[in-house]
């Protein structure tokens, strides 16, 4: 697989773009003539790890003025698409560090929903979460990575 | 000519239904948590309808959990409801995180209403 | 209007990028509640403008290994979508120093469907195509500027 | 599971028809073109039949241009068809390039392999 993208998305990061991500890529799928639900899946994915740009990746919401990028590469081969969210933010700090509770669904969501994952810091400084989809699947991957056992729990749940 | 409205709607007296259409995550979560506040604030049951919403994410999510929470500390009706034939975009992410007992997701309108005016909010908290 | 875009897709100009750019325009048009015929025209114009990229900007086809890019920006603001796209190739000729003969229709139909456009040399060398689509029009783009008008006669047309 | 098919249609005999369906640009134009060699090939009229398409660019008229053009030459028909409900992506753009009369365009292929048959290939050359 060439590591040069197929194509390559950029915008600010702001939450009107988390959409402008998902239809680029609804479209695009369109003309791949990819699977529905494996669309369906891309999406969901997509957007979350692109939320975690626009949520926790820059510090300051952009109030500095300076440019809070959102990068979205697409990388097409054999087996599947391949989709890279990366930013220039602050990178993922250790979980004390967080200040606002949330419900932590956004990587769980991403590694259930997806063949192949994984977060990494980008070359740019920032974090760089790649989700591969296969064209076709011998399996649900959510049967492989259960929510549950990323260590999300439903709230209130009888346990 | 919003192509993903939030709006409320009073017709069932006692329960109000929040009616949400179209795609949905972290652009309109806020429109919906003002919703979702203004529901509350009629003080009877609240019922979200997701019958015409094709996609919505984690944030989504969020909201509503939070809402149903203050439902239930105020002993408030909540329930979430869904048409007979769900999008892939709503029912999956409802699927995989175990959100249907706990919401609670119920199928109909109709049948969502009159659970939330019996005060049902949601398996066990 | 700020020129920062409001998002960037970049590709190589190759023939398949083509309908990537014209689908991921549609999805996203699509988020922004467009008009029917309006996105119809844009997808058209568009089509035209990376044709060109792909046909005219790079001398050799990519033979050489260098990367051939095709830029496309939208940017929206108040009036509508203004789609610019954007190659670093030899930039446009003079007519006599083409050598394919080919039917000429590209830069009428962006003119005509179109409610504005500018042809001009990019920063980067190159060229750089400019198409403005309103959200509302109020009279159909192709009347003020009909294709004949443009120099382009269908071929054996009765004149 | 080709989404932008182009195949020959055989069925009328002594008319071929070139069935193009979805979107069709640069991208396919090469194929297009072969398919049309392949149909004058066969020596009788073409039909080239644009109805089940969604988007059709200049390359792809170009290659209609080009092989009305050698019909012509060797005096067979060939005519356009398309459908009672032409999609924006296909209407727009003979509209207004005026080609309707040029290529020509037949409202439905029944009717076009008809004219192809009595040997009609477009206004005066
Ligand atoms: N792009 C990112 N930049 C910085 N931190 C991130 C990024 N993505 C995720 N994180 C961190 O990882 C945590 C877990 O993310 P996630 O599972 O999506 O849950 P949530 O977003 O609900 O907190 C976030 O709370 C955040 O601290
Ligand atoms: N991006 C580009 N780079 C270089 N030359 C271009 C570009 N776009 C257009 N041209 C030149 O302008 C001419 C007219 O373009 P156009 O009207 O689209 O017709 P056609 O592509 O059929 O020749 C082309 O033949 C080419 O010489």
């Amino acid at each position: 697989m060439t590591e040069r993208p197929e194509v390559r998305l950029t915008m600010a990061a702001l939450p009107e773009g988390v959409g402008v991500v998902r239809q680029a890529l609804a479209g695009m799928a369109d003309a791949l003539a990819f699977d529905q639900g494996v669309l369906a899946d891309m999406k969901m994915a997509v957007t979350e790890a692109c939320t975690n740009v626009v949520v926790h990746a820059y510090a300051d919401d952009g109030s500095d003025g300076t440019a809070d990028t959102l990068e979205v590469d697409l990388l097409a081969d054999e087996l599947g698409l391949t989709v890279v969210v990366r930013d220039r933010g602050s990178g993922i700090k250790p979980r004390a560090a967080r200040s606002t509770p949330a419900l932590g669904l956004g990587l769980p969501l991403i590694a259930a929903l997806s063949d192949a994952f994984e977060v990494r810091g980008s070359s740019g400084g920032g974090t760089e979460v790649r989700m591969t989809f296969h064209y076709m699947r011998d399996a649900d991957p959510v049967e492989s990575n259960p929510i549950g056992e990323t260590g999300w729990v439903p709230p209130d749940r009888p346990t | 000519m919003d192509a993903n409205p939030i709006v409320l709607d009073d017709a069932a007296g006692d329960v109000v239904v929040v009616v949400v259409e179209g795609e949905h995550d972290i652009y309109t979560a806020p429109t919906l948590r003002e919703r979702l506040d203004e529901a509350l604030g009629r003080g009877g049951g609240v019922v979200v309808d997701l019958t015409a919403a094709t996609f919505v994410d984690s944030s989504i999510l969020g909201a509503l959990l939070d809402a149903r929470r203050r439902a239930q500390e105020q002993a408030r009706g909540f329930v979430v409801s869904v048409g007979a034939e769900v999008e892939p975009g709503v029912q999956r992410i409802l699927d995989i995180t175990g959100l249907v007992p706990v919401l609670p997701v119920i199928d109909g309108r109709e049948a969502a209403i009159s659970a939330a005016r019996d005060g049902v909010s949601g398996s066990p908290g």
